[in-house]
């Protein structure tokens, strides 16, 4: 079916999108060809320094991009193992099954920036709970202060807050299943494993794919938990990309070389989530 | 065996509630809680434990010349904002997805897929880039600090959402509706919103759904694109985070800022029941 | 009035669905589209309600050029084979759905809504769901509102391929007598299938399409008795028909090394020579007079059974009247009915039928 | 000339104390003021209801409720009832007050009359400030300010910012441990050394290692030995220079105590910088669980709470430990910042064996008046009237305001035994403590302001708290701070950050 008036239903959407952002991105770019800072708010024109600059001499942009990297594909991961548990769990018979269900769905809808101090408190290595309960065995681990643990802590409460997105969209995706795939297993004789080997996952891999890389898109975001939990510390054992930008551009000012490394890392996502897609689709087709 | 397994299964679902619930409690039992009885270590059990306190909660009420928030009106322009952008980013973004799932589009490398993903990379861009542009485009505009300019702003953050979604379902509602409707003499408009639309309403819910919790949940540019004239509910409550963390009312504040999302939940849940949702997700 | 199609072609990824396809239609007659899956039939249903556009060629109705018509204002109706109506409406909705697209008059709509679904035996069920509907009430509902528009032009697209057997039977007696009567309105019925028995029970007139291209047009009888090409003689039969290749040397028909036939007065007149003959299951009986064959596969069908049988490098499908169990591998004698017999010349186009020959 | 001020000052207090008895008629309409009614002054309650702003708007950014947040808040609807202006107030958290004025700043645009903020943003902010008018910096209310507090809030002898709020750090101790015989023989017979109130880092380090992880008040708790902001935020590199000025400002030395004022290459990885940061990873070890990751808000709920035996930021915790209900009041003490006993000489190379201590005259809460903004007037007389004596003095009785002395009329013990119920030696000690800061040291050191001053704090942090975590060795976590301070030196201009930094430099040499 061809009209020409399709246009006419893309178009709104399309232009009203680019018309507010048309503006932002423009703006980034050429800031980032600049040096605006808190002493020289201006567009001046320096070239590619900002870009020479972060290129050469900013390990610290790197290193956060490679804690991104592993942060964001830790959780998604995670968060998609668990969401998927939890939805095989709900999804046939099991008592209280509405009662599981909208419990599971409810961190997703809280604000993570506010979530996210009373989680701080939660973890509050003295006063909290967490290590009230570890003071029983004699331990205070130091869930926000120790470099490792630190990133333990974000992954918990991202996974805490976004595993329900995951949860959602598996439940939905396993109550559209057809019936007779199903049956037919069972007349075979497969057991809940094959069954979920040979018939569930095959069944629920686009929708997999899909949910998998709308949370990594949204999980490479990260930046609420990190700024409330741990301020990116201690040292900058838990500083992510977004992070990274945030205290050159919001704190520090260096608004035209924040721009460069918003943009740098707006081409390396759109990128590499671009390969991701496309590896999991391989992936995942595959395992079909 | 089987025993066995749904031992497992029980054990599993309960413990992954009590991670689920355990933030909650705490912050309902420390909203309870004043000064003394948050820096004496952690307790739970009010009257046992410590003397319960309704300080948080009063704070809440308070205007802030007494040391409180104001967040009846943030809660309203909350809602309005979210509402509002999510309307129209699922206006448009519904009509930009039905061309995309049913129309082909080329334009030199450019396809479909790529209009799809054009619009879902936009969530790919962190607040923070855009927050400074924003800011100047806005004060250009006249449109800072108030609740059209965040409108603006929120629908470049939910109208991929809504196109994610909406294309997922169109793909699932089957063609030949929109062509038994052309065929029955509506022009392409009409067998949109007279057949597409009614069988869509499914995939418009919960489109509508993930725009409200995300609108919702917003903190930065409503942090930043706003003054005075119009604050929103995070924004409020976030202005109790003083230098001296109130656990108390910050707990309280939290709490009331979930409690309409949970009706939202019910909702979710409801039509996943229904198994409306299911055709919408797939 | 009548609908001309010339020279209709579109490609699709290197790939025709249409080649080529030119035809003319006239009102107040059946017309039955047979093609195997993917031959183009509902490409070509499509084209002609305007969904889709083609590459090349023309298309009017009643010598008014069709082609740049947009859909909604081209007087077809259309029936798919999924049950397609609109789940938000009720049954009579859905069936009033076109006239009040067409801003009819409420108490019009009612009487005719009503005739329409009378007509498909759906009296009673006006307020149903149409969610809430079996399959063939569904698909009922589907053509009483292509019915009621009265189209010139009514497009259905193997309508009745996802319903049972049990209720494909009633429903095609049901059909064909509504079918008649709509024809009979002056209206152009296109009706495509992959069924050569539901084609054959429609009448009218055939059309027989293969990888987008039109291979015989003509009427039910004539593709029976003269189906121009192998091709057709496939596609017009089910079981296909079987083909093999022979001889014929003077009076004698050589099919292989140890079949050897007298030569039946049809295919009298032929040249001597290599001819590909073909024959349908049922000139194929087991008859202890016959030749011998190993059983390859007996499939029972309602109540009769199909034999695959195997002989040297030939192998045919007969047809057994009564259901009976044969193992695989077992010898059987089978005759070969040597009246039934269609031969193909070398580009395989028909040059002999039991019905009297070629034009 | 102190003596002579002081004096007067007294008198001043006497009065203030007697009046407090009267009620009047502004405080029965404003209960704020119960304690004192109405001061007279420029910006009294009286003056301020000879004004007539009916119908003009004045908004203010300040900090999130309670500190700061509510008395802005609450002056705010005072000021709107006395004058008829329209107030509204947006509440900002402390880490992004900076920001949220900064960004409408850069780009034109001017939503705040008056932003709240801290000192040291000064040398950022000032383009976008209206000066204070002579008339405001002349009258009485300003001459009781201390001279610190006017040096903080002005840019080469001109005041940009509005003193509202007095900030120091000093120490803060259990006075119930270290004055405790018992505890004092037991530490003596365990260490050999006195326990008293520490003079230098190193005693303070002992003292706090061995107040460590036991329950030394008896209350079932695990007490431990320090509260300090450790986490790697805005507040962090006040908290390192407090404990690196007694090894690093050597008041023989002028002429630059983050640089060399001279070639503007940075001192902060010298051996003076490098001790004190030595002894903070030390300190790593005798916080409470968790203490390495402590803002300001979980030092004050630490020590104003009972879990440690030290403290050494801003008023505050001392302020919430010395609150009525709290457990632990009239049971803490209040001293100046610990010295050390060597110096480093940077000129010569070498430390210098000799006592060192020097108040960090560190930033603290502030507020200013937008140039933009179109009623200066209204604007300033708002702070002014903030910061009349009336509303001043109900501000520093209630803990949770975070407004804190600055006046020297406030460093007078009677207010505090009077008015909170403080023990009279703590009173005297704290005022004590607090004027000799405010008023007598010569080797005071100001808070770094120059342009760009949150990439040169930001830098601290980030080096310092890598250091805390035991990613680098305090050297090379400097040196690291070094060099990305020349790297950002560079970027500025090495003679605009010269410039900037040559006003600050010239407090603290005393050149004035």
């Amino acid at each position: 079916m061809n009209f020409k008036h399709k246009y006419l239903f893309l178009l709104p959407g399309l232009l009203v999108l680019l018309g507010i952002l048309i503006f932002p991105i423009g703006f980034t770019v050429r800031l980032s060809l600049s040096s605006w800072d808190s002493f020289f708010p201006g567009l001046d024109f320096i070239g590619l320094e900002n870009y020479i600059r972060l290129f050469t001499d900013d390990l610290r942009f790197w290193e956060a991009f490679l804690r991104l990297s592993f942060l964001s594909i830790t959780t998604v991961f995670l968060q998609y193992v668990i969401g998927f548990a939890l939805a095989l769990m709900v999804w046939q018979e099991i008592r209280f099954q509405r009662f599981f269900r909208v419990l599971f769905l409810i961190p997703m809808m809280t604000t993570p920036v506010i979530m996210t101090v009373i989680w701080r408190t939660f973890f509050h290595e003295s006063l909290g709970p967490v290590n009230d309960f570890f003071s029983l065995f004699g331990m205070t681990p130091l869930w926000l202060s120790d470099e490792h643990l630190a990133l333990v802590t974000v992954i918990i409460v991202e996974v805490w807050q976004w595993t329900p997105f995951m949860f959602l969209l598996m439940l939905a995706g396993l109550l559209s299943l057809p019936k007779e795939p199903f049956l037919a297993a069972s007349i075979d004789g497969a057991g809940p494993i094959r069954k979920f080997v040979y018939v569930t996952f095959p069944l629920m891999a686009p929708i997999s794919i899909g949910a998998i890389i709308i949370r990594l898109i949204e999980a490479s975001k990260i930046m609420d938990t990190v700024y409330v939990l741990t301020s990116g510390g201690p040292g900058t054992s838990t500083e992510t990309s977004s992070f990274y930008i945030f205290i050159k551009g919001l704190r520090e000012f260096q608004f035209g070389y924040s721009a460069a490394l918003s943009f740098t890392y707006l081409i390396i996502m759109i990128i590499s989530l671009t390969v991701i897609a496309k590896i999991l689709v391989k992936l995942m087709i595959r395992s079909n | 065996m089987r025993f066995v397994y749904v031992t497992l299964k029980y054990l599993a679902v309960c413990l992954w509630s009590v991670f689920v619930i355990a933030p909650f409690l705490w912050a309902l039992s420390t909203s309870f809680k004043d000064f003394n009885s948050v820096t004496g270590g952690a307790t739970y059990i009010p009257w046992l434990q410590f003397e319960p306190s309704l300080e948080g909660w009063r704070v809440l009420l308070r205007s802030p010349a007494q040391g409180g928030v104001n967040i009846v009106e943030p809660y309203f322009n909350s809602i309005f904002v979210t509402c509002s952008a999510s309307l129209i980013s699922i206006a448009l973004g519904t009509l930009a997805a039905y061309a995309l799932s049913r129309f082909t589009f080329k334009a030199g490398f450019i396809k479909n897929s790529d209009i799809t993903f054009f619009f879902i990379s936009q969530r790919i861009m962190p607040p923070i880039v855009l927050s400074i542009p924003f800011f100047i485009m806005l004060g250009k505009l006249g449109l800072l600090d108030s609740l059209f300019g965040l409108i603006l702003v929120y629908i470049v953050l939910l109208m991929p959402i809504a196109v994610w979604i909406m294309v997922d379902f169109f793909n699932k509602v089957p063609k030949e509706i929109d062509e038994t409707a052309l065929i029955d003499g509506c022009n392409p408009y009409q067998a949109f919103y007279k057949v597409v639309l009614p069988n869509s309403i499914p995939g418009l819910i919960v489109a509508g759904l993930f725009c409200m919790i995300f609108g919702w949940t917003d903190f930065f540019f409503a942090f930043i694109l706003t003054f005075t004239e119009v604050q929103l509910l995070p924004v409020a409550i976030v202005a109790l985070n003083s230098s001296i963390t109130p656990w108390w009312s910050l707990s309280a504040a939290a709490l009331v800022c979930v409690a309409p999302l949970i009706v939202v939940a019910f909702i979710v849940e409801r039509y996943l029941s229904k198994g409306n949702l299911s055709g919408a997700l797939k | 009035m009548s609908l001309k199609v010339s020279n209709l072609s579109m490609k699709f990824k290197d790939e025709f669905h249409l080649n080529d396809v030119s035809f003319e239609m006239s009102k107040g007659k059946i017309y039955t589209i047979i093609g195997r899956t993917l031959s183009g039939k509902t490409t070509l249903l499509k084209t002609i309600a305007g969904l889709t556009n083609p590459d090349s060629g023309e298309m009017s109705l009643d010598g008014v050029d069709f082609g740049a018509v947009p859909v909604w204002k081209r007087q077809v109706a259309m029936v798919y084979q999924q049950f397609i109506n609109y789940p938000h409406l009720s049954v009579f909705e859905n069936v009033a759905f076109p006239l009040k697209q067409r801003k009819m008059p409420r108490p019009e709509i009612d009487t005719r809504v009503r005739q329409a679904l009378e007509q498909v035996g759906l009296q009673g069920f006006e307020t149903r769901k149409i969610q809430a509907l079996s399959g063939g009430q569904q698909q009922r509902v589907a053509l009483a509102r292509s019915l009621v528009k009265e189209a010139n032009i009514l497009l259905l697209d193997e309508p009745l391929v996802n319903l049972d057997y049990k209720l494909r039977e009633q429903l095609r007696e049901e059909f064909k007598n509504i079918f008649s009567a709509k024809a009979s309105e002056n209206a152009i019925l296109i009706y495509s299938t992959t069924d050569p028995v539901e084609a054959m029970q429609l009448g009218g007139e055939i059309i027989v399409m293969d990888e987008g291209r039109i291979l015989q047009q003509a009427s039910a009888q004539e593709i029976y008795e003269n189906p121009k090409t192998t091709k057709v003689a496939q596609i017009t039969n089910d079981p296909a028909m079987n083909l093999f290749e022979g001889e014929v040397v003077d009076s004698t028909l050589v099919l292989t090394s140890s079949i050897h036939l007298d030569l039946p007065p049809h295919l009298a007149a032929l040249p001597r020579g290599k001819y590909t003959f073909g024959i349908r299951a049922s000139g194929i009986t087991l008859d202890s007079d016959g030749f011998e064959f190993q059983i390859e596969l007996a499939e029972i069908s309602g109540s009769e059974t199909f034999l695959h049988l195997q002989h040297a490098q030939m192998h045919v499908v007969g047809l057994l009247d009564s259901v009976q169990n044969f193992d695989i591998g077992q010898t059987v004698t089978a005759g070969i009915d040597s009246k039934s017999l269609y031969a193909f010349d070398k580009s395989e186009n028909l040059v002999a039928s039991p019905y009297g020959g070629t034009k | 000339m102190n003596k002579i001020l002081g004096m007067g000052v007294v008198a001043a207090t006497a009065s203030l104390l007697a009046g407090a008895v009267q009620a009047d008629k502004w405080s029965d309409q404003f209960p704020h003021i119960k304690n004192t009614g109405d001061i007279p002054g420029e910006c009294s309650y009286d003056a301020m209801s000879q004004k007539d702003y009916s119908g003009q708007k004045l908004t203010i950014n300040t900090h999130a409720v309670p500190v700061m947040g509510e008395p802005t808040a609450l002056h705010a609807e005072q000021f709107s009832t006395l004058t008829g202006a329209e107030v509204s107030v947006i509440h900002t958290p402390a880490g992004d007050l900076y920001s949220k004025a900064m960004v409408p700043f850069q780009s034109g645009q001017s939503p705040y009359d008056i932003v709240f903020g801290f000192s040291n943003f000064i040398r950022d902010w000032k383009q976008y400030l209206e000066p204070v008018p002579a008339k405001y910096v002349n009258m009485r209310q300003m001459q009781d300010v201390t001279q610190s507090h006017i040096d903080v809030n002005s840019w080469d002898g001109e005041m940009i910012q509005f003193p509202i709020d007095g900030d120091r750090h000093y120490l803060k101790y259990r006075k119930d441990v270290i004055d405790n015989p018992e505890y004092q023989a037991k530490y003596k017979a365990e260490t050999g050394k006195e326990l008293r109130v520490p003079q230098t880092w190193k005693e303070y380090g002992e003292m706090a290692a061995f107040f460590n992880g036991w329950d030394w008040d008896n209350d079932g708790e695990l007490e431990y030995g320090s509260a300090e902001v450790m986490k790697k935020d805005d507040l962090m590199f006040a908290a390192f220079f407090s404990r690196s000025v007694a090894y690093a400002k050597n008041p023989r030395t002028p002429g630059g105590y983050f640089f060399d004022l001279e070639t503007m290459e940075p001192l902060i990885n010298g051996p003076g910088f490098v001790e004190a940061l030595t002894d903070w990873v030390a300190a790593t070890k005798y916080v409470p669980p968790g203490g390495i990751n402590f803002g300001l808000g979980d030092e004050i709920n630490s020590f104003g709470g009972g879990q440690t035996l030290f403290s050494f930021s801003w008023d505050d915790a001392f302020v919430a430990a010395m609150q009525d209900d709290s457990a632990i009041k009239n049971k803490v003490g209040a001293a100046p910042l610990p010295g050390s006993d060597r110096v480093w000489n940077r000129v010569s190379g070498a430390w210098e064996d000799e006592y060192n201590q020097a108040p960090y005259i560190v930033w603290g809460w502030t507020a200013a008046v937008a140039k933009q903004s179109k009623n200066h007037d209204m604007a300033f007389d708002y702070l002014c009237f903030f910061a009349n004596d009336a509303n001043h003095q109900a501000d520093i009785a209630i803990g949770r305001f975070g407004v804190n002395p600055f006046k020297k009329s406030d460093f007078v013990p009677e207010l505090y035994v009077e008015r909170q119920g403080w023990d009279p030696e703590i009173a005297k000690q704290y005022a004590d403590t607090l004027m000799e800061m405010e008023e007598g040291s010569t080797n005071r050191v100001f808070p770094l302001r120059i342009p760009g001053v949150f990439q040169f704090n930001s830098a601290i942090a980030t080096g310092t708290s890598k250091a805390l975590a035991g990613q680098l060795s305090p050297q090379e976590a400097l040196d690291e701070v070094a060099a990305e301070w020349k790297k950002i030196v560079k970027r500025i201009g090495k003679d605009v950050v010269r410039e900037a930094y040559a006003v600050g430099v010239a407090l603290e040499d005393n050149l004035e």
